[in-house]
């Protein structure tokens, strides 16, 4: 042991005189930006949920991301490189640079997201940082890389702070938000339910279910909606039967179940068994709307998911041609379709390496600049853009009910209704988004 | 007037009347031996002297203030201290940490952030501890841990470990039980010296007579949950009630 | 150190050669080698080390003395966190006032639950801690939203108050100038070696902290702490009043974990509810018991045991596998990259829970024992060495 | 009023559970002095078992239909489960339907394997390591039967749904003489209440009136001298064991369909069952089914909107989200050894 100990020491010490003899090798970071790759390669980071319970999420948003990396560096079919409107990429990576790229788990906690984060930056040296499942995550790693000077680009999250009161010159979001479920759902929900119901609510406890209630509430109450009452539930809970008892006589004749992931789940699933949707109350039938779907969730909740209507970002049904190409690279290389996180980050990928393409350059200030009020089309949403206020995508979102016969297990949602973005759109300064400063961007020089 | 006067002290615990109306009084500077059969209520009388248990009941008085209802760290402050049936020593520290512990206790009293000085610094503890120590023949054993020593040792050791806080009342709970021959007799010697030398006053409870009559200057039979006789040793013997009470159990 | 015996002098020194050392000993392999992936030694993970090193001394000085296992320690961590975050907030960045708040407020929140908790002993206090630990979670992820910001985590907006700093002020954390997140790289050869002040700084606390430990381990309060954990019914008729003592041990271990919270938060001025977890508790546990409970440096390895998993075998994806093994035949690469992939990446839980049960199967006295083990073999080795030919070993 | 009934047979179910998998818990602490950080994995097993025994009978054969297409625009693959080839299409559904019953004989070996292998294999070694060893262990255990399961099963939800006869709800305030429709109830909810009483009861009456149960009681409460009597109690805790493992894997299996299982299950049950536990009592059977019940209709009643209110209203909101421990706190406060605590067990 003292052997080891001294022999430590007497290298420690050669070092430390080498260094102080050569001043010019203590290299600070002065380089243009954080991370400017230098060698023949880009290194991206992705960084999503692997354990916990948005695992099987991260676990397809991985894969997504692993197809988008093989199509940006020349493989595959090209997938949606082939739809895109923008043609700049041309599958020899990103400005001529090899994509590789690093993985790490965000555990859905904000402070192991960032430590994912964290060691990409430092010790991997990513020079833009993707992914996350659920909206504090991504608020959190957001954070991080404005103070780290690299470019987010948001995975899946559906909070209205992610590019309201918290959003960031670096970061980006493709994924739509809770006030375009709202406003893409209330339509829908009035043409089929009417304009004269009561809804009960259930809220996730945390923020995100906040502004999610806020805005479906606001949304519904437009067209003529009463929402009775608005209770919330503790994120822990596993068995919602006390909650869900109560709506029994409350008078309510709809549910609005803003929860999402295993809550989801299981407050569907207490709600269905309780005989709510066999109900008639105030002579309407019992309705229950799940806000946000996803199809990994709606999979999960089985046969509860009949005829429920919610909205997701994309779904793999959709006929366009984007949307065609994507399902069949991914379809093909994993043998089952591919997740609205999956295409959500897929697509976040592309339109990141072809910012950087058109700004020729890594530098995040310069791949900002390029994707702020960037237009684009064939990625599976339809025409879409980035607005430059608040770097929040806008697009059409999609209506979807569970499916009443659905052919295979995959095919669980159906699309009911393409709310075109005119109807989802608000101003940069809406009450729900106010309150934030997209500031300068960094690039960390 | 005694060190510890007890007065009318009943316990009962459910419908069971442990104690009834015992009255007790132990002179300063004399060992006192309570002997009794077994259930008589010995350990149930010594629990309520060392704050263990309270009586229903009736007064304790130690030096002329009340021990009912003070905790037991306070009474040893005062002065009481208590050699239990199965040794209760520091088993996983080491001989020598253990008689430091009541030194500290002594010195420094029930609670003192002593955070940043050395065990090891402290001087007079240490000295103190060594000598106690060497008094209990276990100063070659100091650096063993204390749950590796035989049964007869742990008994010294926590002997040593009273008698280093110089109680006024030390009070002894079967201290030779399941000893050999040897080791009684050596414990006999021991108690006889530190009697003569500090003056402890000691309250024995024993079950072996040859102990008690070599060692008790007085002795107080208990039974059934009251005093029955309280008288010298030579006049213990022989005694009537005593030998009603025993039944033949004991050869008195 | 005049105080210390000669021992403790030299485990002492040997804890700050490693916590000055660190960022080359962490970083054994080259760049872009195959190795590397192994490499600890970036910022944000020996900044890690540091401050869960110190968070694990002070669960130490609890549940290694006393033998009370505190189910809730995560909550001290969380609320250090907060003050810290707080004082970024309202007086600017400089990390000094953060860690005092976060030491203050940490230690009267022990006081509190310390006090109530300490009325019970044994599995009772875990339980009521824990009880403690998962109020607080549970508060601070939704109703205490505008002390905590929930979900998010509380973190610094460009319009807060910061009442110390005008526009030429530094906007991250710093002490009196010097940036947290500053590295200086030294490259030697294909060795890139970071040093990086936040991590000296935590260091610097992370010795300070041992050293406090070392100190009151020794004092007569470290003894009757260990008196304690032996026997309680002892030292009440010894004259020892227990209940001040554990209080005071379990003030001083907050107080231990508010440090932490706040050198946490330094070093990344974002605090989330998830620390306060009871998940974060138990790992605080399990850091102490991994590394060895009552010992000095045991929990300072188990610390950094978990975190590196955490965040080194996290990152091990299939690509990497694939290129460790890239010299093999294309069958047996898959074969060994298939059987690999459920212990890494996204299965790094399943590698530490094999882990947990491994050591302390096998080494029932944790970290330490294993590094007792191997130091007596080698002393055994070396002796035989010594005898065999005694002149080619040096004297000590 | 009616509010408050609903209130009292959601808790009745919560209860269940927790006393279910608390009982086991205790069993384990009560006998062999084993903190078992790996009883919710347990408990997880269980309802991983049913959701095996569903996946086994639904075991399909593949044809390919020309006529349908899948999401790639290749043939479709149509799946016609085996029960239903062997035993027709009403009898092949019917299996499919009772999966979860079923999977409640199916649970019974595989529990008492896994329980049997888990005393002998690892438990065995830790009786007399201190608790903080049985923790790291227990929990490392944990973490791999999660893993494993993760690996295997995926970690979102699997719905395993009760068959059809018992998945409706029912009326049971008719049962009652109130109006119709005034208390209805989902049934499989009440079945899962009269299961657990039944386990619970059968427990009892085990330890009651078996000479086994005899010597394992007097092992819970002095084993050196049931040991000395020459009594192999070592084998006899190694039964108990396995029998708390079904206790466990059985409360998982019928608890499927009232929620899907993740493999997170395990770990969303292992604190609140410790404190269940411990609320209970340390080494008491009745204090751990007690405070399970206790605490599931507490719950229950804190997660209602009138008691939510008044909460807010002394300045305790989002009472709902600490209620259970909140009440662990005021119990062993008042109580120093829980409900029904024995002196000595754990408190050192």
């Amino acid at each position: 042991m003292s052997n080891f100990t001294r022999r430590g020491l007497l290298k420690t010490t050669a070092i430390a005189g080498a260094g102080l003899a050569m001043p010019t090798l203590i290299t600070s970071p002065v380089a243009a930006y954080t991370n400017a790759p230098t060698g023949g390669s880009v290194t991206l980071g992705f960084n999503v949920p692997q354990t916990g319970p948005y695992a099987d999420e991260g676990a397809d948003e991985l894969r997504a991301y692993q197809l988008a990396v093989e199509h940006l560096n020349g493989g595959g079919d090209g997938g949606m490189m082939n739809t895109f409107s923008s043609k700049e990429l041309k599958g020899n990576g990103i400005l001529g640079k090899k994509v590789e790229y690093v993985t790490g788990d965000t555990q859905t906690k904000s402070d192991a997201a960032r430590a994912s984060a964290k060691s990409m930056i430092e010790k991997d040296g990513a020079v833009m940082i993707t992914g996350g499942s659920s909206s504090g995550v991504a608020i959190a790693v957001q954070g991080l890389c404005q103070e780290a000077g690299v470019i987010f680009m948001a995975g899946l999250t559906h909070s209205n702070d992610t590019t309201g009161k918290d959003k960031k010159a670096n970061g980006f979001r493709h994924f739509f938000n809770g006030y375009m479920s709202g406003a893409a759902l209330a339509p829908v929900l009035e043409a089929r339910y009417g304009k004269d119901r009561n809804a009960y609510h259930l809220t996730a406890d945390y923020t995100w279910g906040w502004t999610q209630q806020e805005s479906i509430a606001a949304a519904t109450e437009a067209k003529g909606w009463n929402t009775v009452n608005n209770v919330l539930t503790p994120l822990a809970t596993t068995d919602f039967s006390s909650y869900v008892a109560p709506v029994l006589n409350s008078g309510a004749d709809v549910l609005v179940l803003n929860h999402y992931g295993g809550n989801m789940i299981n407050s569907l699933t207490s709600a269905v068994q309780f005989g709510l949707r066999d109900k008639v109350v105030n002579n309407k039938n019992f309705e229950i709307v799940v806000p946000l779907y996803s199809r990994l969730m709606a999979r999960g909740a089985g046969e509860n998911v009949k005829g429920i209507f919610g909205s997701t970002n994309w779904h793999w049904s959709l006929t366009d041609e984007g949307t065609k190409a994507f399902v069949k690279s991914f379809g093909e290389k994993y043998g089952f379709p591919p997740s609205q996180a999956a295409h959500t980050t897929y697509v976040q990928t592309l339109l990141y390496a072809d910012a950087c393409e058109r700004a020729g350059t890594f530098n995040p200030c310069g791949v900002a600049e390029a994707l702020e009020g960037f237009k684009f089309d064939g990625l599976g949403n339809g025409p879409t853009e980035y607005r430059a206020e608040d770097h929040q995508c806008f697009k059409d979102v999609l209506v979807v009910k569970g499916k009443e016969n659905p052919t295979s297990e995959f095919d669980v949602l159906e699309v009911v209704e393409i709310t075109p973005r005119a109807q989802v759109e608000y101003a940069p300064d809406h009450p729900m988004f106010a309150g934030g400063n997209l500031g300068a961007c960094n690039s960390g020089a | 007037m005694g060190i510890l006067e007890v007065n009318n002290v009943n316990k009962s615990f459910g419908g069971l009347k442990a104690l009834q109306n015992v009255n007790l009084d132990i002179e300063e500077g004399k060992i006192h031996a309570i002997i009794g059969p077994n259930g008589a209520g010995k350990s149930t009388l010594l629990n309520c002297f060392v704050g263990k248990l309270v009586p229903d009941t009736g007064t304790v008085m130690f030096n002329g203030q009340s021990l009912l209802g003070i905790k037991p760290h306070e009474i040893n402050q005062v002065g009481v201290s208590r050699v239990f049936q199965t040794p209760e020593i520091f088993s996983e520290l080491s001989v020598f940490e253990n008689v430091m512990i009541p030194c500290f206790a002594k010195r420094d009293g029930a609670f003192t952030l002593n955070a940043l000085n050395r065990v090891h610094s402290e001087q007079d503890i240490r000295e103190r501890a060594e000598e106690m120590l060497v008094d209990v023949n276990l100063i070659d054993k100091r650096d063993m841990i204390a749950s590796s020593m035989s049964r007869g040792d742990k008994r010294r050791l926590e002997m040593a470990m009273c008698l280093s806080q110089q109680p006024k009342l030390l009070l002894l709970d079967e201290p030779t039980a399941g000893m050999a021959r040897a080791d009684t007799e050596s414990t006999i010697e021991l108690l006889k010296t530190i009697q003569e030398r500090l003056k402890i006053t000691m309250a024995i409870i024993e079950h072996d007579m040859g102990v008690v009559f070599s060692l008790a200057q007085k002795i107080s039979v208990l039974a059934q949950g009251t005093v029955i006789v309280e008288d010298l040793p030579e006049n213990i013997k022989g005694h009537p009630k005593v030998k009603e009470a025993y039944l033949g159990e004991a050869q008195v | 150190m005049k105080s210390l015996a000669k021992s403790d002098k030299r485990t002492l020194l040997f804890v700050i050669f490693i916590a000055i050392a660190a960022p080359f000993l962490l970083n054994p392999f080259p760049e872009g080698s195959a190795m590397a992936q192994f490499n600890a030694g970036y910022p944000d993970l020996m900044q890690r080390f540091a401050y869960f090193g110190v968070l694990a001394i002070g669960f130490n000085i609890l549940f290694g003395l006393t033998g009370y296992l505190s189910f809730g320690h995560a909550a001290f961590l969380g609320v250090g966190s907060y003050s810290a975050v707080w004082m970024f907030k309202l007086l600017g960045m400089n990390i000094i006032p953060g860690l005092i708040l976060s030491v203050i407020v940490a230690g009267i929140f022990s006081l509190l639950i310390g006090y109530i908790s300490l009325r019970r002993s044994g599995i009772y206090f875990s339980i009521l801690t824990l009880a403690f630990a998962q109020m607080s979670f549970a508060m601070a992820y939704s109703v205490l939203t505008p002390l905590t910001n929930g979900e998010t985590g509380l973190q610094v907006y460009a319009d807060d108050p910061q009442v110390f700093m005008n526009e030429n002020s530094i906007a991250v954390p710093h002490l009196f100038g010097l940036k947290m997140q500053d590295t200086f790289t030294l490259d030697i050869g294909p060795w890139a070696f970071q040093f990086n002040i936040g991590y000296y700084i935590c260091a610097l606390f992370l010795i300070a902290a041992f050293y406090m430990s070392l100190r009151i381990f020794r004092s007569p309060f470290g003894l009757m702490l260990r008196a304690i954990k032996t026997n309680q019914t002892r030292l009440n008729y010894t004259g020892i009043n227990t209940r001040p003592y554990t209080l005071a041990a379990f003030v001083i271990s907050g107080m231990y974990a508010g440090l932490a919270g706040g050198l946490m938060a330094s070093m990344d001025p974002l605090a989330g509810a998830e620390r306060m977890q009871w998940t974060a508790s138990g790992e605080i546990v399990l850091m102490t018991i991994l590394g060895g409970a009552g010992t000095l440096i045991g929990p300072v390895l188990g610390a950094g045991f978990i975190k590196y998993f955490e965040n080194i075998f996290s990152k091990i994806n299939e690509t990497v596998l694939h290129g460790w093994f890239a010299f093999l035949p294309d069958g047996l690469e898959n074969a060994i990259v298939w059987v690999l992939h459920f212990f890494v990446g996204k299965g790094w839980h399943l590698t530490l829970g094999l882990l947990f049960m491994a050591i302390v199967i096998f080494l029932p006295g944790g970290l330490m024992e294993g590094a007792q083990r191997i130091g007596n073999w080698w002393k055994n080795r070396r002796a035989k060495g010594k005898t065999s030919s005694a002149k080619t070993t040096p004297a000590e | 009023m009616d509010a408050l009934l609903l209130q009292i047979l959601n808790g009745l179910d919560k209860g269940s559970a927790y006393a279910l998998i608390a009982l086991g818990l205790t069993l384990i602490f009560g006998t062999l002095g084993v903190v078992n950080f790996a009883h919710g994995a347990l408990f997880m097993v269980g309802a991983f078992c049913a959701v095996t025994l569903q996946h086994i009978i639904g075991l399909s054969k593949i044809t390919i239909d020309p006529t349908k297409v899948d999401f790639l625009g290749n043939p479709a693959k149509v799946k016609t489960p085996y029960v239903v080839e062997w035993f027709g299409e009403s009898a092949g559904m019917t299996i499919i339907d009772w999966a979860v019953p079923l999977a409640l004989l199916f649970s019974i070996p595989v529990m008492l394997l896994i329980g049997y292998a888990m005393e002998r294999g690892l438990i065995k070694h830790f009786y007399k390591r201190p608790h903080a060893d049985q923790i790291l262990v227990t929990f490392g255990l944990a973490i791999v039967i999660g893993e494993i399961v993760k690996t295997n099963f995926g970690a979102t939800e699997i719905q395993v749904p009760a068959p059809d006869s018992l998945a409706g709800v029912s009326d049971i305030g008719a049962m009652f003489g109130m109006g119709a429709g005034q208390l209805a109830y989902p049934t499989w909810r009440i079945v899962y209440f009269f299961f657990a009483l039944g386990i619970i009861g059968a427990i009892f009456a085990f330890l009651r009136f078996t000479t086994f149960g005899m010597v394992v009681r007097a092992g819970m409460a002095d084993r050196e001298t049931v040991g000395l009597l020459g009594i192999n109690i070592d084998r006899r805790f190694t039964i108990m064991f396995a029998i708390a493992a079904v206790v466990a894997g059985l409360a998982g299996v019928m608890y499927t369909p009232i929620k899907p299982p993740s493999y997170e299950l395990g770990m969303q049950f292992l604190v609140i069952s410790f404190v269940v536990v411990v609320v209970g009592g340390m080494g008491s059977l009745p204090g751990a089914v007690a405070a399970g019940f206790m605490l599931g209709i507490l719950e229950s009643f804190a997660s209602m909107n009138v008691v939510k209110s008044f909460f807010e209203a002394i300045y305790l909101p989002s009472i709902d989200q600490i209620i259970i421990y909140l009440v662990a706190i005021i119990v062993l406060l008042t109580r120093p050894r829980g409900l029904m605590g024995k002196a000595g067990v754990m408190e050192e």
